[in-house]
């Protein structure tokens, strides 16, 4: 079973990781954002799986932290892609 | 009962396997970025779902459980207010001015 | 091969790719990440050391642990100083460059808006 | 091969090619968000490692942090990318950097390979030792029990970087606000998010520093996520940081290393030795002296990314 989840972990990690290749391929900045967006949540459930398998109960609190954190590079890359009103008048007008 | 346990765990994390499989096949060869971002949300929202799932039974105690549901739900409410935003930026085109 | 002599030959490799960035990319920004890369490679290096070091019913030394987690801190404080001297290096010539000629304290002034 | 060990060669290949990626990346933007998918790959190659606390930091501060201040570097920065390009070396000095690179990482590389057998541990001595402490997370036990000089000067290392970061302010603006002044709509989501997250995220925080004393955690990582949501609501434009003047905000960035020096200080005449905890009370004295640099550290790491003050007053 514990095989099954290292297993596990490693075909996500190979999935995600071709998600990465966004990273490099682009071509807009918020598509890099979204490959590193999904790497976030990929990154979860890999530590989540090998926690499981080898018995580290604190790879959760690790996983905790990536959750708490993963619109915090997203949230800054929004921000410093938007000219400082135009956030607020986009939202104004697009929400 | 604990072959039971097992089965779902392996039913539950290779589903999820499939959904993150498709969100990032998905990323990679739809034409746009909004519709990218469509595919990218599947693996956060399902794949996650379905991979915490299968773990719970194995979790040991309930804080444990808790916390990995709490763990999901999180990651649920940051990947749709990010694609949100995200979404703003791509529509403007991308690239910052 | 065992994983920690894995994560070691990928720690060396790190700091050659770091190297390599520093000295070869012109923007300073760039350097400063490729010089991260040189310290997660030496860090990564300890954490093998650590992990060799397993005993008395610990997964890794904790001796070496306590350091990381300090080296970690201040690495990355020392980004954050290096990363404002930019900004402000910026700021103060409208470049960011190393090369060239440094500006005269008046134009410095001048700029400084 | 074990299933372990093919895990770990994925990882490996996965860091190696995103380390490599953001070296010759020809957009600083791309590299960037490369280094944060960088930092979190080496947060799970820090679980493989059973190197659970260090993981912690890394996932807080290397794929937090440092992404948010980097991001917004290089944003900042983006129109002098273009300057630098023909700086850029030529193929001979290329080759040669590419070379010298190659031998060094050569040369640490047949160190690995030859490092002694059996490894050199400190373990057993830590475990001989914790009782005597009574915290249960032996990282803790070392930070600030056996190895509590580097802790020491690190909380003072921390403060410094921040007065070098504000000491770059130019005279007209000394004393005023960090960073521009951030803009958001009241009602959108940016907003939206920077009410909802912060709640979580300081319980996650506290849950972090208060578990550190027996379980993986502890103040360096508590705090930094404490500090990535106060940032947070500074870039939702719900808060401000305090303009650096401010006598509370100095008081607040001394005081966990000066209560550090004078329990270090006591210790000389109640321990026999500076540094050491008079027998029977260092769990509690340990417990003093990491609630005393929460906020310090919480503080410095979050106005290092704010970075130097640029206003005067709000506007």
């Amino acid at each position: 079973m514990n095989d099954f989840l290292l297993v596990a972990a490693g075909f996500l990690l190979l999935t995600v990781a071709l998600g990465l290749v966004r990273i490099m391929r682009g071509p807009g900045d918020a598509d890099r954002m979204m490959s590193a967006q999904l790497l976030g949540t990929g990154g979860v459930a890999v530590l989540l799986l090998v926690g499981a398998a080898a018995s580290v109960p604190a790879a959760i609190d690790v996983a905790l932290i990536l959750a708490v954190l993963a619109a915090f590079a997203s949230v800054a890359f929004v921000k410093s892609a938007s000219p400082p009103e135009s956030i607020a008048d986009k939202e104004a007008g697009g929400a | 009962m604990s072959f039971l346990l097992d089965v779902l765990t392996v039913a539950a994390i290779s589903a999820g396997l499939f959904f993150f499989l498709a969100g990032s096949i998905g990323l990679l060869r739809f034409p746009d970025a909004l519709s990218r971002l469509h595919a990218l949300t599947k693996a956060d929202n399902v794949g996650l779902g379905l991979v915490m799932l299968g773990l719970l039974p194995r979790a040991d105690g309930l804080l444990a459980a808790l916390k990995l549901v709490f763990v999901w739900l999180l990651v649920l409410l940051a990947s749709s207010m990010v694609s949100q935003l995200v979404a703003r930026v791509a529509r403007r085109g991308g690239s910052p001015s | 091969m065992n994983v920690p002599t894995l994560f070691g030959l990928c720690a060396a490799a790190l700091v050659g790719l770091g190297l390599y960035g520093v000295l070869t990319n012109p923007q300073p920004l760039r350097k400063l990440l490729a010089f991260n890369l040189i310290g997660n490679g030496v860090f990564l290096f300890f954490g093998v050391i650590a992990r060799r070091g397993a005993a008395a019913g610990f997964a890794g030394d904790p001796v070496p642990h306590g350091l990381l987690i300090t080296g970690i801190v201040v690495a990355f404080s020392a980004s954050a100083l290096a990363v404002a001297l930019l900004l402000r290096l910026f700021q103060a010539t409208g470049s960011a460059t190393l090369t060239g000629d440094a500006p005269t304290r008046a134009e410095a002034d001048d700029r400084d808006v | 091969m074990t299933v372990a060990s093919t895990l770990a060669l994925i990882l490996v290949v996965l860091l190696l090619s995103v380390a490599a990626w953001t070296v010759v990346a020809r957009q600083t933007f791309a590299a960037v968000v490369g280094f944060v998918a960088y930092g979190l790959l080496l947060s799970i190659a820090w679980v493989a490692l059973s190197a659970v606390d260090v993981a912690l930091t890394e996932a807080a501060i290397g794929s937090g942090l440092t992404g948010v201040l980097l991001i917004g570097a290089s944003a900042r920065l983006r129109v002098t990318e273009a300057a630098a390009s023909p700086e850029r070396p030529g193929a001979l000095l290329r080759g040669l950097g590419a070379l010298a690179s190659a031998m060094v990482a050569g040369g640490i590389a047949a160190s690995v390979l030859s490092l002694p057998e059996p490894a050199p541990t400190l373990a057993p001595a830590v475990a001989e030792h914790l009782p005597s402490i009574g915290l249960g997370n032996a990282v803790t036990v070392v930070l600030l029990a056996y190895r509590g000089i580097d802790t020491l000067l690190e909380s003072i290392v921390v403060v410094f970087a921040l007065i070098g970061v504000w000491s770059l302010a130019p005279d007209r603006v000394w004393g005023g606000y960090p960073g521009p002044r951030q803009y958001a709509d009241p009602n959108g989501i940016l907003a939206y998010l920077g009410r909802v997250l912060p709640p979580i995220g300081i319980i996650v925080g506290v849950y972090i520093f208060w578990v550190g004393a027996d379980l993986p955690g502890g103040k360096f990582q508590g705090a930094t996520i404490l500090a990535a949501m106060w940032l947070l609501g500074m870039m939702a434009g719900l808060a401000d940081a305090p303009p650096i003047s401010r006598t509370w905000l100095r008081i607040l960035l001394v005081a966990g290393p000066l209560l550090f020096i004078a329990i270090g200080f006591a210790g000389a005449l109640t321990a026999g030795a500076v540094l050491a905890y008079p027998d029977g009370y260092a769990k509690l004295l340990i417990k003093v002296i990491e609630a005393a640099l929460m906020p310090t550290l919480t503080l410095t790491l979050a106005l290092l990314v704010a970075g130097r003050p640029e206003r005067t007053a709000r506007g």
